[in-house]
């Protein structure tokens, strides 16, 4: 189960999307790599949201025009970007302190794996991929909110929520939500918490496509999008 | 206070093999480029470096591990360099990964007196393997230790002939956390002004942490990812 | 964004009896002179106070204290203020007295998410009793646990409708180290600009660590000891 | 024996001289409020030292002229100063890293006790005075050198450099150098070691005036001033 009628672009357009209805006005959020940093292009115009760069940036602004580009001025996936009224630029230091500090109010991520107890993988596969954890520790060690925002399964089809994570660890049980092309997860006490479907996705489409065990929120519905 | 000196191999000239040094920047991002290529020619084997990235495959700190001239490195990021990822699959490369705060808050210790702290960062991760873990408040964090090195080789936009320094910019990133953490700390600078040019109100790196600086000749400031509007180029 | 609040009275209204509250400045240079007359006209007790000095007897911080409103402080610095000082010598005020450079960490800890650093200041000395000595590479140091509150209260000299602000000189002081370690942070400006209209290089504390801000009306910015050259006037 | 010729301001003026000779070309010094602020007037005009003020600035430039004052331009003592060419403003955060991290040349504080371990006090008397410590225990925590630069006697002729401080410390055998108007004394693993005499003064008038026994330097001669 995997939405075959959805090209992996629009799978991952329409996680960013989802991931939109997680924020508030007034938010400070910090995007990752990948995925997450789509979400940008979903925020409506009336919502104010702040992005933070963790290599020393508040309020990044869209690419810039061409010609327009600095090379001093990128985000984290070493991306050019531009600046906005209110941007604020600071030191490494000052970035994590702000990221550590627990000033962040939602941290979104991507990842090769999350499981039943809110812990993630995205940073090596031993003896295969070292990529790094770069800023991800940090970022999912103190923010006040973490979503995970990936697609369901590997492009294999293999499971990407697992019972247990099996590939290093970039957190032990720092995840509050998983949104992917398939539904919105909430990871709870009792466990992984299924809280919204994709249109035309059922309960057992899903769980058929997830090693852990969900449950199935008494007010389960529809996924926004 | 004249801290100027001529070019960037007579700035590195006294780095031997074995000598650990910090390089700032963030991707190739306000990266020392003259003071990476007057290293790369320079020649000193057996380094230790401490840098957040290892740059690309040709471009910034990379050159210096395609010379062969690193031991050991302590980064948070391997990512864009897959020599690097190469090496260290081989185990051809000690590296000390570090999560990037982490690194950051160990440099800035490192300058400020601190010789160790403690971090929420990595509890329950590989990172916490070897450290001493510790509760404070009911919630869980390790213990890490400063960072410290012989050198730091920083990049700044402007700064004056008394070490003071003022950055761009994401340029900024790890530099001025740096600054203070080096034995011998050298700056080189877009432009090198007269003392005093500077308003005081805005360095950003006070002279007292800068033993060396010049005026870089020249800068490619490549950029790694050029996005604009409308999509990658 | 807008985090404007229209008078300091408005800004401090939610302090209630027993809040601890960081307030910025070094003397009576940098203080927030607007948020402490509200404070002490809006009277809550029991307060638990952070700030290096308690001002003079009669200006400043010291208000506070001779309202009566404060149970503990927490700072470095009697010297200029007698009553407070007669009030210590005579037990009526629970006073922890932190070296300076200590004070200033671990109240940027508390906004960094530091619970805890070692120092080398103190050890062999009173501030030592209590706390845990270790040794690192050979020297001995004290564990010091972070500090946060409720409220922060500071100045700054420009500000804009995000938080983003500017200080001025030595004004600059504790300021923008409370910034963060408050749980919610209040900021009086000198001038109070549009977004966008402070440069994003110039930015001292990011706009992300302020909840309210506002213009001040007045500000007396008195002098504590005027030294011009001849002598102390 | 306090050199009875000599009025205290003199007193005063030929400690903070003497001082000036620890100093080198190119120093990074922080002078603690009393004494060493007086320290600054005798630097040498071809002498470049960059003084620091603990309350966030290196380069600290002479007092104002009147009218030209700052109220947000003062040093730790609370005096209106000036900045010079090269000046640099930063938080007491920041000041205090540069300070703790070892980075000052040199710190002179005065003191109200010093004695034969090197350990000194100077921030309160039990039961009589509380001045605080402010930044000095950070000050002889962490600099390459410390002097303390103190008149020999109390006020009362009491000794001041003693075996045991009896005043809670400021610092456990932290002091290198000990300047007064008698002589220049410096803390070493042996004792304590006089280096230097006053015109005028003979050892055993400065041994007279001191409760640690003092040791002749093999180089022991005439005070610089």
């Amino acid at each position: 189960m995997s939405l075959p009628n959805l090209t992996p672009e629009l799978r991952r357009q329409r996680i960013a999307a989802r991931v939109v209805h997680e924020m508030n006005q007034g938010y400070y959020v910090n995007l990752g790599i990948g995925i997450p940093t789509l979400v940008a292009n979903f925020i409506p115009p009336d919502m104010e949201v702040v992005l933070q760069s963790e290599n020393g940036m508040l309020g990044t602004g869209p690419y810039p025009e061409l010609g327009q580009q600095d090379a001093d001025l990128i985000n984290a996936g070493k991306e050019t970007i531009t600046e906005i009224p209110g941007s604020s630029f600071f030191s490494a230091a000052e970035s994590f302190a702000m990221i550590r500090g627990g000033h962040m109010d939602l941290s979104i991520l991507g990842a090769m794996q999350v499981d039943e107890e809110g812990s993630l993988a995205n940073w090596m596969i031993p003896g295969k991929l070292v990529r790094g954890m770069g800023g991800a520790m940090d970022l999912v060690a103190a923010a006040k909110r973490v979503i995970v925002a990936m697609e369901h399964s590997t492009k294999t089809g293999a499971p990407k929520i697992l019972k247990k994570c099996t590939l290093p660890l970039t957190g032990y049980q720092v995840v509050d939500t998983i949104v992917t092309e398939l539904g919105v997860i909430h990871v709870r006490d009792v466990g992984l918490v299924l809280a919204e479907l994709a249109d035309g996705v059922t309960f057992d489409d899903i769980q058929g496509v997830t090693e852990a065990t969900l449950l199935a929120s008494p007010g389960l519905r529809e996924m926004k999008g | 206070m004249n801290k100027e000196i001529a070019t960037a191999e007579e700035a590195i000239a006294d780095i031997r093999d074995g000598a650990s040094i910090m390089i700032g920047g963030f991707g190739l991002c306000g990266i020392p480029e003259n003071l990476i290529a007057a290293l790369v020619a320079s020649g000193p084997r057996k380094l230790h470096t401490i840098s957040n990235n290892m740059g690309v495959e040709g471009f910034g700190i990379g050159l210096i591990l395609e010379a062969g001239m690193i031991a050991e490195h302590t980064g948070s990021y391997v990512g864009e360099n897959k020599i690097m990822e190469r090496m260290i699959l081989a185990g051809e490369l000690k590296v000390n990964l570090v999560p990037q705060g982490t690194l950051a808050e160990q440099i800035r210790a490192g300058g400020a007196g601190i010789p160790a702290f403690y971090t929420p960062t990595g509890v329950g991760t590989m990172v916490q393997e070897g450290k001493e873990v510790r509760e404070f408040d009911g919630k869980k964090y390790l213990m890490e230790r400063a960072l410290k090195a012989d050198f730091a080789l920083i990049k700044a936009w402007r700064g004056d002939r008394a070490g003071n320094l003022v950055y761009r910019k994401t340029a900024q990133s790890f530099n001025p956390v740096m600054a203070p953490a080096g034995q011998i700390t050298i700056a080189e600078v877009d432009e090198l002004v007269e003392i005093g040019e500077i308003n005081p109100d805005q360095v950003m790196t006070p002279g007292i942490y800068v033993d060396r600086i010049f005026e870089s000749p020249f800068s490619e400031r490549r950029i790694e990812r050029l996005m604009v509007r409308g999509g990658e180029k």
